[in-house]
């Protein structure tokens, strides 16, 4: 971990920019996209400050080759990162299952927009959130941060680029139309730490790109242009890289990339909490559409009820342990409010012998106002 | 405004026709391309007539010059414009 | 208590009314309040309806939306008013083109409603693409003479005079005129 | 007629000959967009060759020129990003009667879409795609497309384009198409010919229609506005007769775009084929078939 | 509905075959694809048999291009299919939300193979199961079907024509490498039912492409070369297909194209029960993997064990009311046996607060043995 | 040395100079197939400039000829299928001091990754390709590639190829490739020539190596095995000196295929110009640029 | 009592190994079992290991593998014996290739083992392709002779003889060779 | 067996060398292709030996016509082949 000085600054600007002003800050070095409403202005962004910090900015011929050209630089030693919305997302797909295998770093930014299909280009939605978990063939686990604020597109994006250097894994950040456009002020703070991947712990000979020395499960990764030579594959492969057919290589490689990042799930989980000691009723949002949460919680707590909250700041691992402490703590019922048809319930709901779950979850483009959701709120009490 | 106003599509002489141009100024985008390739400047744009949208529209300015050769109504992108063409011969003998 | 404002902004594409909000929020950051601006837009194709949201408090903003409780509504198009205009309620002081909007009295309903000239005044001046800044230079007229909040000419000065070069001089010029534009109106109707 | 009569002339009562062809409230183009005129010269030529919308299907993509299809009356399909060329080609082989116009972007057609572009011309499917380039990716704000030129300053390219564009006459050729031509989006008369061409064409046929978007490209590199920017483009058009696709300059720096039509080839199409394949099998014993690929 | 006759016969085949052959036999005319092992046999057979039904086959550049141009040929009125492997699905999961969002109907056929990445491409797998639920971006609901022998390779592709016809929506066949391979005796029936999507119901002046009239909420479709005119785009629409861009119109819209699958969830959740009566332990299985738990059920019943098994033949939309029945009928455990990481174990755990629930859940590539599955059951008896 | 003397050379006793450059036990390939050639020869090349496995990286798809990658001892990649383009793009632009090789099969660069090849060459990023042209899906058993010639049996066409297949040359020419050249992959000597070439051109290059798959391909059309293919392939040979890309004819039908370098150009490479970007980029002040993108 | 058979072929790639079973089920499905035939294979390129489990019984079979529970093991190749080998149980009987593998004892030991010159024959008799059906011979006679099941030679014939005519008369041949090598090879061992 | 054998490339004459051809029969498949385009058939497949793999193998009938063209080493597709040089002058020189 290395601790980087900035220039300690305020600036108004939008989520997006901010977004992308957080990769210059993690020191990424390379962006690779391909323009989508609405997070073009990322790329926009990046193709203006990059050649000035003698980054590369690529615009490519379609997400498929935006991907794929990120895990290329990743190997080349950069720092990578692409950005898109859901219709570029779901082309990202096959690739994401390759950047797990090959245990590339990289950080892919989704701006989700109204779905499905081309759906509401320029509105905001939460609706991938699945995606963002599933969206590749395979057995694999992922992570993927949701900010709230134009704040934690910068903080976030810092973040993602962190967690995916020290578990050397695709990290997603998922916000939505409204963050990427909106306006706030981001507060650049001048000491900033940052992760960076782990070096090859063995000299050339003896190196095995997919031989995991330490606890965390993460292989050290040697880049092009070293003097280190390695094959990585997506294929299914034994720690020297080699091709294995067989079912037992499936379950030990499949099993340490899952590992990896479930065992890191206290490291990666991140959450705000408000309220929870004696909280009867939790509610449960994130990103965007938890903006309106706090002012209720504060009218319903100034009304005598036991409301808590919690704002889900990473949405993939799925925080499980959360969960059963809220189930601890007490609170007898979890209200999940999503700009969806119901995806982040789903997991709550696995938790429904600890506590009752009901949801306000509408495939809406506009977050819940606080009115609207203190009305729901109401009901449930 | 533009130098060269001319396409090389020069409109066939018809002294039997008549042409009247039609404009849909609610339509209208009022973006000049019917005038800037009539080889006959017989379109203008209003300077102080504007639509609903706020739109300064094409009004006809000499209709009677029109040499009927289409390339306005082909080239309106708002298919508000519309050349009606009727033979002089027949409105003679119908009158 | 807190000072808090909530203004939104209406029109259709290629009006720069993000641009005006964007404006907006600079001069009331420099005034020192915590804001946010956030935008509905549609694709960027003749003019689809568009409108931002401008919040100014003096404590953190949570929420950054109007949620029928707009404090200022101004609307300079149509399609932009219709979508818009959920988030007037009665103490919403609503400044509706005079010339663009069509029964936006019977869509209302609430609060007050004023109908002002901007688009056609922005027009006669040769400068219709400005009607943006016009509004601004209106709405701090009447946030000087009327508001919760005055922001204060300096600020908006500070933020006029640091755009780039070849906008500034017209972007004055429409914020005057946008002043000179309101004091007419609040004589003309008061 | 005079000015002021006109204000009142609603579009059904106009009269326009092909407004029951078309649906006006589509029309969502910024004004002077040659984009609305290259639908009505294509709903023109539908007319004149009598074909009625039981007789087409017009498929687009996503962007500016990818609203196009929901202009047409007719069976019109706004697909996604790139792949108007796959879902024309499902059309046409589940209906071979059908005429299937593509219309497009440049964006749409050959930066994201290019693989479907040249395997749709090698496979000589009949559809006839228009493209209309705007030198710009329109819909999205105006980034580098693989057809924007050397130089040019775009959202994405804020120093200026080092890409080199791709030559779409040339690419259209060498990838197999029948018929590919080039005409700048105002020269009306000689794109409706080039169209009854396409229309009429037994293979896959290609038409670039030049139409530099003044909103994106043409403010970002001072061109003018929608007039200025097509008198500019004008200037630099030279027609050719018989000219080789592989030398169809298209230079913006340079001022020379060479337009005409390039290859003109009588080649049997992908869905005759597919016929003559039924033909073959159907001689063959079904249960020899089956045990074959066991 | 419609009765279709055929010649009886017992014929002995691969699974892949006999998932071509019921296409032919459920009224498919077009099929294209890209080449994926452990798929590629479909394609094969489709090359052979289609043009003997006057039908069209058609290899395609890449997936991307093969699933969109079924939606052509469906929208140009033949029934349509595809099929591919967990890499051609992820390049599929763009394009799939299209198909939802223009109601086209059309089967895909999914032979899971290892993952991720490439993976094992030989090899049998069921980690796809979360991809074909939610590998596009966006809310939608999906109908997914499993099978389990050579016989359900044919008669649920036969199913998958008929609910996609009914429903209008692509409908996934969810099988994998080893029963796509494998060599059973398929009884092809004489009577078969077939669906045939719902026509429009109005003439072609009043016809709305989007407008349900009926309770099931699928519109009548129109087809290209008829007397219709119609618009159809990915954009949210409203019931004419003019694209719409409030929030009031993505939740129109999306909540119809969900509902429509909801609600008619009774008719589409299928699966074989075995004990439920009186089952204290259930053990839930599906697809290839569920071979081995007949087995073990028995031993356990001759042993005195009241073990009862669920065998899902559809996986999505999730069969709620299944899991509350079986909560309702007494059973304390549920053991779900995936090959894979643990999928549809997740959503079994929704209904942990109706039974405790466990999981043989492990990403090989081989289908679990009864003597496997059963040493794991007495762990927990 | 006699005949049973060679049992007992073990592969590292042998000495072979290329040895040490590559992964034996990953050469899976059929007997006779010429895959193992092409590796090898560009690992000569490589050894002969002098390069060792810091200054290169070497990107496949997947395939047959994907499987090449790992025969490299190097930084060596094997991606996703039809994706090698863009992630050797990736590694050139972070790393343009390396020299990166995609080495793939035809369905991979020229079916799924076809717009990748298009755009890498119009692009002109200095990465080398080499495809292996064995004219049909070899990996997957046997289906038709886009380079099948008409009237081909494969797996997917059993009554005969009715798709016209890209030829590869034109095609690379026709999207901006600065140096191309095609070869049968037993011409050694004229393979390495041309690889040289390829490492030294300061843009995209491209070679088209014939090496028709006798498994797949070769059994199906009754060519005979390995060597009898290739003896049918060598008579159809042309070499030709200054021709055009767009007459490289490659026809099995005919029983011409035109080989040779058919581009060649002296043309700034992609990175090469992004470099000169940083620089104009460097000259603007940074604050101001925040400031004018808010 | 159920009549059961579960045997595993296993050699590599380019060996015909699928289609020996694939023949095997097609006989025993003339002979009225039912059959299930599964593969384990890895892609064709140089001969990757490969095996294939082929069931018959007589009542309908649910679990469609061997599950160290194999009564016959038949393997061809080093690398697909390998693999494959995990079968096997005491009462297993495996015929394992005399040339192509080494160590088999080591690793097996378990059950009833026979080493069998198979390649070898078939490469002597110039049909090296063959030797998947010289299996299925060898096979026939050994379940004739000494098996749980005896599937007749007529539906061994029906079969051989319903092949593509190109392929009948070298199959047929090499069928008998594998009965011939059983015959040999009983005699040499008992 | 093919009829013509002789590629067109000639191998130099060059009197001062030696060439040993080295083999490994493990790695070698036996694909043929270093003796069918060896202008000077100096190899053959062995008829009766085969490596562990079954495969028969590639050997030397004639090593001391070899014309050290290197044609089928840079052909041998399993890197199993490698002509060894020796000065004939150097080693005489040595001894
Ligand atoms: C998969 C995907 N990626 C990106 C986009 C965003 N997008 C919409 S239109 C467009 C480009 C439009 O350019 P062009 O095709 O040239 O059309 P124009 O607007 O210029 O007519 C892009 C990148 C998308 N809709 N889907
Ligand atoms: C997305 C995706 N689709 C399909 C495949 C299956 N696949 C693997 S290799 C291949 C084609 C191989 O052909 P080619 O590139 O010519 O290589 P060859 O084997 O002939 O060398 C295909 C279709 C895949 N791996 N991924
Ligand atoms: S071309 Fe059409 S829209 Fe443009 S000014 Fe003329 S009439 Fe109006
Ligand atoms: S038809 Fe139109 S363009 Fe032609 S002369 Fe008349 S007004 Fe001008
Ligand atoms: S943005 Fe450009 S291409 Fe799009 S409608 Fe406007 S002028 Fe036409
Ligand atoms: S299948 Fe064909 S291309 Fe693949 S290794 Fe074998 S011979 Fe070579
Ligand atoms: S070097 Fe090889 S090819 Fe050349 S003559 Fe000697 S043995 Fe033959
Ligand atoms: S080329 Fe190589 S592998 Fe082939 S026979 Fe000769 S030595 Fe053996
Ligand atoms: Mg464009
Ligand atoms: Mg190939």
């Amino acid at each position: 971990m290395s601790k980087a000085r900035f220039q300690e600054k305020r600036i108004l600007t939008t989520g997006n920019y901010a977004c992308a002003e957080g990769a210059i800050t993690a020191g990424c070095l390379y962006f690779a996209g391909y323009p989508i409403t609405p997070s073009s202005e990322i790329a926009a962004y990046m193709s203006r400050r990059l050649p000035q910090v003698n980054g590369t900015f690529i615009q490519m011929e379609d997400e498929l080759a935006s991907i794929t050209s990120c895990f290329g630089a990743s190997y080349a030693g950069m720092k990578a990162m692409t950005a898109t919305s859901g219709p570029g997302f779901s082309l990202m797909a096959e690739s994401i299952g390759l950047g797990v295998m090959l245990e590339a770093p990289a950080v892919i930014v989704t701006i989700m927009r109204g779905g499905p299909s081309t759906g509401q280009p320029t509105n905001a939605s939460q609706s991938d959130v699945y995606q963002t978990r599933y969206a590749s063939h395979g057995d694999y686990e992922i992570i993927v941060l949701a900010p709230s604020t134009v704040q934690e597109m910068y903080d976030l994006t810092i973040r993602a680029f962190n967690l995916s250097e020290k578990y050397r894994i695709p990290v997603i950040v998922a916000s939505d139309g409204i963050l990427g456009q909106m306006m706030e002020v981001v507060n650049i703070h001048s000491n900033i730490e940052l992760v960076e991947r782990k070096k090859p712990q063995v000299p050339p000979e003896k190196y095995k790109p997919f031989e995991a020395f330490d606890d965390d499960l993460v292989p050290g990764m040697a880049i092009a242009g070293t003097n280190y030579s390695f094959y990585v594959t997506g294929l299914t492969h034994d720690i020297e890289g080699n091709p294995e057919m067989t079912p037992e290589a499936a379950e030990v490689l499949i099993k340490r990339l899952c590992e990896k990042i479930r065992k890191a799930r206290p490291q990666i989980n991140d959450w705000e909490e408000k309220h929870l000691d004696d909280a009867n009723i939790v509610i449960l949002a994130y990103g965007i559409n938890a903006r309106g949460v706090p002012e209720v919680v504060e009218q319903a707590r100034q009304k005598g009820y036991k409301v808590g909250l919690v704002r889900l700041k990473s949405l993939w691992p799925f925080p499980d342990e959360l969960m059963e402490r809220i189930g601890q703590m007490g609170a007898s019922k979890v209200i999940v409010c999503e700009m969806n048809n119901g995806m982040i319930i789903r997991e709550v709901q696995r938790f429904r012998h600890l506590f009752m779950v009901s949801g306000i979850t509408i495939p809406t483009t506009i977050p819940f106002s606080p009115k609207f959701i203190y009305e729901k709120l109401m009901k449930e009490v | 405004m533009l130098k060269s106003k001319r396409t090389p599509i020069l409109p066939p002489p018809s002294p039997e026709k008549k042409y009247e141009i039609l404009i849909d100024s609610e339509q209208c985008d009022g973006c000049e391309l019917c005038l800037t390739f009539c080889p006959k400047d017989i379109i203008e744009i209003s300077e102080d007539k504007f639509n609903s949208r706020m739109l300064h529209y094409a009004i006809v300015i000499k209709p009677e010059e029109c040499a009927g050769c289409r390339q306005c109504e082909r080239l309106c992108p708002t298919v508000s414009l519309y050349i009606l063409e009727t033979e002089i011969k027949e409105v003679i003998n119908n009158e | 208590m807190n000072e808090k404002l909530k203004i939104r902004f209406s029109g259709r594409g290629g009006q720069g009314i993000k641009f005006l909000g964007s404006v907006l929020v600079r001069v009331a950051m420099a005034a020192n309040y915590y804001v946010t601006l956030t935008v509905d837009y549609t694709p960027s194709v003749r003019g689809g309806p568009i409108f931002c949201d401008v919040i100014l408090d003096s404590a953190p903003i949570s929420y950054p939306f109007c949620d029928k409780d707009a404090d200022i509504f101004i609307a300079i198009d149509q399609k932009g008013f219709e979508r818009a205009s959920e988030c007037i309620y009665e103490k919403t002081v609503s400044f509706i083109d005079e010339h663009t909007i069509a029964n936006a009295e019977e869509i209302i309903q609430k609060g007050k409603i004023h109908r002002v000239p901007i688009t056609r005044r922005a027009d006669e001046n040769k400068m219709p693409k400005s009607a943006n800044i016009l509004c601004l230079g209106f709405l701090s007229q009447y946030l000087k003479e009327n508001g919760k909040i005055d922001l204060k000419e300096k600020y908006y000065d500070q933020v006029l005079n640091s755009m780039p070069e070849r906008f500034r001089a017209i972007n004055i010029q429409s914020y005057q005129l946008g002043q000179v534009l309101y004091k007419e109106y609040v004589n003309k109707s008061q | 007629m005079s000015p002021s009569d006109q204000i009142s002339i609603p579009p059904e009562a106009l009269g326009h000959p092909l407004i029951d062809m078309l649906n006006l409230h589509r029309f969502i183009f910024c004004p002077g967009c040659l984009i609305g005129t290259v639908i009505t010269s294509i709903t023109s030529c539908l007319k004149e060759r009598g074909l009625t919308s039981k007789d087409y299907a017009i498929v687009s993509g996503i962007g500016c020129t990818g609203r196009s299809s929901g202009c047409f009356k007719a069976p019109a399909f706004h697909t996604t990003h790139g792949r108007a060329i796959p879902f024309a080609t499902g059309i046409k082989l589940a209906n071979p009667k059908l005429k299937v116009i593509v219309l497009s972007g440049d964006g749409d057609l050959f930066a994201i879409g290019g693989n479907h572009f040249i395997h749709a011309a090698r496979r000589n499917a009949e559809i006839t795609v228009l493209c209309i380039n705007n030198n710009i990716y329109g819909m999205t704000g105006g980034q580098v497309a693989p057809t924007s030129q050397i130089g040019d300053i775009t959202s994405t390219t804020p120093y200026g384009n080092v890409e080199p564009p791709f030559n779409l006459v040339s690419l259209a050729a060498a990838a197999g198409a029948t018929y590919v031509a080039r005409w700048p989006g105002y020269d009306t008369l000689r794109l409706q010919k080039s169209i009854f061409k396409c229309i009429d064409n037994q293979g896959f046929s290609f038409i670039e229609v030049l139409a530099p978007c003044f909103v994106q490209y043409g403010s970002k590199n001072r061109l003018g506005d929608a007039v200025e920017m097509l008198e500019w483009l004008k200037k630099q058009v030279r027609i050719k007769v018989d000219w080789p696709p592989h030398q169809a300059t298209f230079d913006f720096k340079k001022g020379i775009i060479i337009c005409g039509e390039f290859v003109e080839e009588e080649q049997e199409g992908f869905s005759k084929k597919i016929e003559q394949l039924r033909i073959k099998a159907q001689n063959k014993k079904i249960d020899k078939l089956i045990k074959d690929s066991e």
